[in-house]
């Protein structure tokens, strides 16, 4: 047992670290935090990234990744929040990039990766339906063959950035036989395709992230599916597998937790700063000790990956933890705020409130609620662990 | 002893009731919410024809002389209802510090506007640096008799961009005193921007602005305190209507979303989460009851249940919140829903006049602090005062 | 609304407060304290209640009940409670004592109410079974009518007190027919019938209080079984409604938490009292609100069932949240003791220790952790609440 | 970086487990704790012939050498088979306290005597107006040099009743100090009773009893202090192999439990509790090895990895007992039943060397008081020491 770092290690530590410290910059923070900027700033800041090697992580060798260890991999995203820099879209290079890589055939790989990798092709994720909700298998949207095409009919909900993207991968319904997991398969289609239509979906932390994608008789190339026809729901597995492990967000949490302690030193409760109540500490002190907790629990997860074990259903237990943390985080920075965490400001205008850290934090609570919903619900997370792990039918 | 209501108490809660049924729908609602004022001045002339702003004022100043148990049925039901128009600020803050404060001349003056519905009002009370000590302002007055001049600024004026005229707490004469002062009079200048439910506040600058002295200079802290503990145990009731009402929405919508081929509310494990939001929402109820109760009979231990009931709204309210968002799942977190605007409302209602913690602690205090050392044994219930 | 007390209410309240006063006296708590003169006390204490007319609260006049109030019957018990006075062993004067009044015939009334009511005859619960745990209606203890006499085979289980007691009031299996909720009889069985055996069950406090009852071959004659034969079901489910108001506790756990705020004044910690620690505060503060909320929660059920209202599935909240409140305050009250907490004295034994309620707060937390699990755990509580309350089935 | 152990670890861990499965079963375990010494002196001595009692002592000493991994590694296990034999009281406590202090004439005559099995120790530190603060005693040593006498009373000795020699704390020379005393000598008189766990425990009169000095006298904190971390870092892994086996303890009993015809680990709301009992364990296992790592890394956090550490045994401990408990029904508050042997084992680890309340406060005078600005910024894994 040692979970201290070798020279070579700590080196790599600074060089990321200084990295963060001098590309970080006010000039990037600016432009992402427009909605009209957004697309040109996030393009920006992966290219540097890019073009020092470190746009992803996660990829082999041979697509572009740059052959971490794991504790490099952990090294890095741990300065990567420490720094409080954004990490890259995650639609491309987490999700479909290793789908791609792990189950496309020659002409996909070389037709996207390359694109995914450099920034400059934007994703989103078509896996939910309206009404489908945790239940994924249930999905109805249709893929038809028709020639070379599929024709594709239904609608797809939760898509994240599908204003922005210029691909969405899709789970669709080829085939109503057998298992509702059968059947289903994996495209890629163009967003510019006649017949599909994005409608904003309203969220209750006021900023537009989600959306509602219509298709109304899609053609898609049948050179865009993935895989095996009615073998989707597999690659769509595999995947979602790997997602869980980065969802712990430790290193996020740390420095938001940090923050508030910094804010709740300036915040003034009868007479002394915040941080100095008894009780105010005991509740950071309760997160920041399940948030110790929680990192070892990542390292072990990792551990055992870097060993060759599969990130298994324990690493539910990253997302249900982590993400209780990062509420319980949010939780606190409102209650900084005071009256203050009230201030909503609309997406691209101005504060007028002249307080400083009101709206964010009342956006982050806001924002914050989807994180115990999506990808897999918490709920479903500890059936996960019911099932798998603790072996109860 | 008994938890009835009169036949008339009664017959109020069902008016609301039924207003809103009839005409003040969710999607209305959100209109509402979406004009300029965040609320509708048509609405407001509605509520002063049906009575409503009269409720809290005394018969001889030309209100209703509704009791607590009165303004709590209202509450509740603008809770249910989430309804926008700033019946707070106007009639239970600026409308009940010029009923305790003022001379006969300014109620009279000013009670029958707000009571009719032609005047907006606030209260502007908060600075930066406030928190929620309500005595830890910065803003100044000086001179006196008829003749103060007023400097500072405000933030988070709840109607404040409305508001004809605002009380304004400032230090002066050795203390903190209330002026009357008008919203359009030189000096004054305000700036507005929206809070999380919709309303619109304002930041209040104050730069020589001519102010009326209401009240005693220098004493007005007891006279604040005591208004501030009205409202307090108002929002405590609209707290708890909303809470009653998302839970009544998320067991109807687990009741009929289905999910892997059954309806949610089949799941035990959400069940017994509903049954923990039933169960937290009846004890906030209770405490609610409590706190008026005590206050009706002037007992004792009202300063504790208030603090009691605030720190159970805070701790009920995000609970509930949370959980009615997350138990509708990816649906949860639009606005199409209901229950975010019901949440958000729940988190603005937790900060004002101090949230959980800060109620705990002044709950703590007095019963476990040097100052319960001090009074007799914390009285029960069923010890009368 | 109205929670104020009537004159004629304050001045019972005042006679009340003297009874408690003056015969809840040092003689009769050392009396109860130890498992050989337990009987002989608490006889002698049901009977000063008794003597005064005010040992059955909840019995009509007829059969010797005060003919309180609901406001009476409340201050009574708060005052009992205050008082940290005993309440009376309940399984004669609240469960099967109802049950005769209510479905017995008037040999029965005439024959067991009134030893019940004076406190000679003492009476154990012959309800659960071995293996069967919440899902009572599973009982198997068999009943087979044998000319005038039933004979009785089987086991019950959680008989607490059946070592002490005379009778026993049971559900026995009469009929193996139709739904397993039918075919219950409800009989009363002499405890010195041949062919029963008391085994005790050592417990995780340390105390004996329950027993695996045995019966093998016991004869029962037939005069001794309640209304009809396989109705007994419908008995025991109207007495269940019943009980379940009183278990609350609300006065007990103001009077306990009201201890442990003494005795965290007396405890230094860091130099100072620990009750004068912030974050100890916290935790009392956070179950002494809960409690206040709870007293008018219960009062509010009170109210209901005065203006004719039955107490409801509503009162299932009653039993979680009272027991859930007990439990923390007999947490709490352990943290105090501090190491002292783990002190465990032998029933009946010498304290060595030199600890004056180290050991008291062990066995109030340990035989606490019952409370929760008895008279329907709160899990099947949880179900009743969704299913009649909340209409989620 | 890896969390792998050693073949020789694994042997380690796995020599003590098949110990407790092949020799101390739950019901030959509960025999030896209903033993008048509440131990057996038999399987003290198949422990040191094992070469267990040997472990953290250094190779200079006689001892294995052990890290504390290895120490890790046979609490858990210690812990998982719910062991009575005081190898906390002995071992680690009196043996720990004497190789950290002690001269090496002390040592000599000491040591091989513990690990040989022939000698049982205890520390006597608590006293009735010590709780945590190990200095807060008030015992006290009188002399100089080779002859000191103590007079005060020592309560809750583990391993008080049996043990033959003692290490007492007291106050001499304008500190602490700590001495070595005969049990059996003279002005030394013990009163012995049981604790929740079946352990016998001693309050122990000193009465001008003879103490030899171990260590300098006056400055014995630092050390106490370290040798209880030692301690508490033991203990924290004793208590996270009980809440491992408290969960397949639980977990099986679900699995087979049939309530309402099925197993009652089909109904959805306990399989949910016991996923976060899971993830408890695992939360708890995963800050014992935080602490570990720190602490043999020499890290600047590994203070605050301490603090954090038994505050989580102590939350999780409780969760985990009450619940396992609850989850058992009415079989939970048997004795027949182990799961509440092993909550009440883990109800008495939370209170030795200060509960969760306690350690939490340390932990935040650290991160957030004073201190914290003192010190550098609180690192983490990342920042090697």
């Amino acid at each position: 047992m040692d979970t201290s770092f070798s020279a070579e290690d700590l080196a790599f530590r600074d060089e990321v670290r200084e990295f963060f410290a001098t590309e970080w910059n006010d000039e990037v923070i600016q432009g992402l935090s427009h909605p009209d900027t957004f697309r040109e700033a996030m393009t920006a800041w992966h290219q540097k990234l890019y073009n020092k090697g470190w746009a992803a992580p996660n990829w082999p060798e041979e697509h572009g990744g740059p052959g971490w260890t794991s504790t490099q991999k952990y090294i890095f995203d741990y300065e990567r929040a420490a720094a409080g820099a954004q990490s890259l879209m995650p639609f491309g290079l987490q999700m479909v990039g290793p789908v791609i890589f792990n189950f496309g055939n020659d002409e996909q790989k070389q037709r996207f990766l390359p694109k995914i990798l450099e920034g400059t092709q934007w994703w989103c994720q078509g896996y939910s339906e309206p009404g489908a909700g945790s239940d994924l298998a249930a999905l109805k949207t249709k893929a038809e063959r028709d020639g070379d095409h599929y024709v594709i009919n239904g609608a797809k909900i939760w898509t994240s950035y599908a204003q922005l993207a210029d691909y969405i991968f899709c789970l669709v319904r080829t085939s109503s036989e057998g298992k509702k997991q059968e059947g289903i398969s994996f495209l890629l289609i163009d967003m510019k395709s006649e017949g599909i239509k994005v409608n904003p979906i309203h969220t209750i932390d006021g900023h537009h992230t989600l959306n509602e994608t219509e298709f109304n008789d899609v053609r898609v190339p049948v050179e865009n599916l993935i895989g095996e026809e009615n073998k989707g729901w597999t690659y769509a597995k595999a995947l979602l597998a790997h997602e869980r492990t980065g969802i712990a967000n430790v290193s996020d949490s740390q420095r938001n937790l940090a923050q508030v302690v910094e804010l709740a030193s300036n915040e003034m409760q009868g007479g002394k700063p915040l941080i100095e109540d008894a009780s105010f500490q005991r509740r950071v002190s309760d997160i920041e000790i399940e948030l110790m907790a929680l990192e070892y629990t990542e390292l072990r997860v990792l551990a055992s990956v870097a060993t060759g074990g599969a990130p298994g259903p324990e690493s539910s237990l990253l997302k249900i933890k982590g993400t209780e943390i990062q509420q319980a985080v949010q939780e606190l920075r409102m209650e900084v705020a005071g009256y203050y965490q009230g201030v909503s400001v609309p997406e691209g205008g101005e504060n007028l409130s002249g307080h400083d850290f009101g709206d964010y934090a009342r956006y982050r609570y806001m924002y914050g609620r989807a994180a115990t919903i999506y990808g897999g619900s918490n709920e479903v997370q500890k059936n996960i662990i019911a099932k798998a792990v603790l072996g109860l039918g | 002893m008994n938890f009835d209501f009169s036949e008339e108490q009664v017959m109020l809660r069902d008016s609301v009731a039924r207003y809103i049924q009839d005409d003040y729908d969710f999607d209305t609602r959100n209109k509402v919410v979406a004009s300029d004022e965040g609320f509708s001045r048509e609405n407001w002339q509605t509520f002063a024809e049906l009575g409503w702003l009269s409720i809290p004022f005394a018969e001889e100043n030309g209100g209703f002389g509704g009791s607590p148990v009165d303004l709590m049925l209202i509450m509740e039901q603008l809770g249910r209802g989430l309804i926008a128009e700033p019946f707070i600020p106007t009639v239970l803050l600026f409308g009940g510090l010029v009923e305790a404060a003022g001379s006969e001349a300014q109620k009279e003056a000013l009670l029958p506007a707000v009571i009719g519905g032609e005047l907006q009002g606030a209260f502007a009370y908060l600075e930066r640096k406030t928190r929620f000590d309500l005595d830890a302002i910065e803003t100044t007055a000086t001179g006196s008799g008829d003749s103060y001049t007023l400097s500072g600024e405000k933030t988070v004026v709840f109607n404040g961009a409305s508001a004809d005229k605002l009380v304004v707490s400032a230090l002066s004469d050795g203390g903190v005193s209330l002026f009357l002062v008008d919203a359009s009079a030189g000096g004054v200048s305000r700036t507005s921007y929206r809070m999380m439910d919709g309303q619109v506040v304002a930041n209040i600058t104050l730069d020589g602005a001519a102010g009326e002295l209401l009240g005693e200079a220098g004493k007005a802290l007891p006279i604040i305190e005591q208004v501030v503990d009205n409202v307090t145990l108002a929002i405590s009731a609209e707290a708890v209507g909303i809470m009653g009402r998302l839970n009544e929405v998320t067991v109807e919508y687990a009741r009929t979303r289905e999910q892997f081929g059954v309806a949610i509310g089949t799941f035990q494990a959400l069940q017994h989460r509903m049954v923990d939001n039933f169960m937290a929402f009846e004890q906030a109820k209770s405490l609610l009851y409590r706190a008026i109760c005590d206050r009706l009979e002037g007992k004792a231990d009202a300063r504790r249940s208030l603090h009691a009931l605030k720190t159970m709204v805070d701790r009920s309210g995000k609970h509930i919140g949370a959980e009615s968002i997350q138990l509708h799942g990816g649906m949860g977190v639009t606005e199409e829903m209901s229950v975010g605007h019901y949440a958000r409302r729940l988190m603005m209602i937790n900060t004002i006049f101090g949230n959980g913690d800060y109620h705990q602690q002044k709950f703590s205090e007095l019963s476990y602090g040097e100052k319960a050392q001090e009074a007799p044994a914390a009285p029960r219930a069923v010890d009368a005062a």
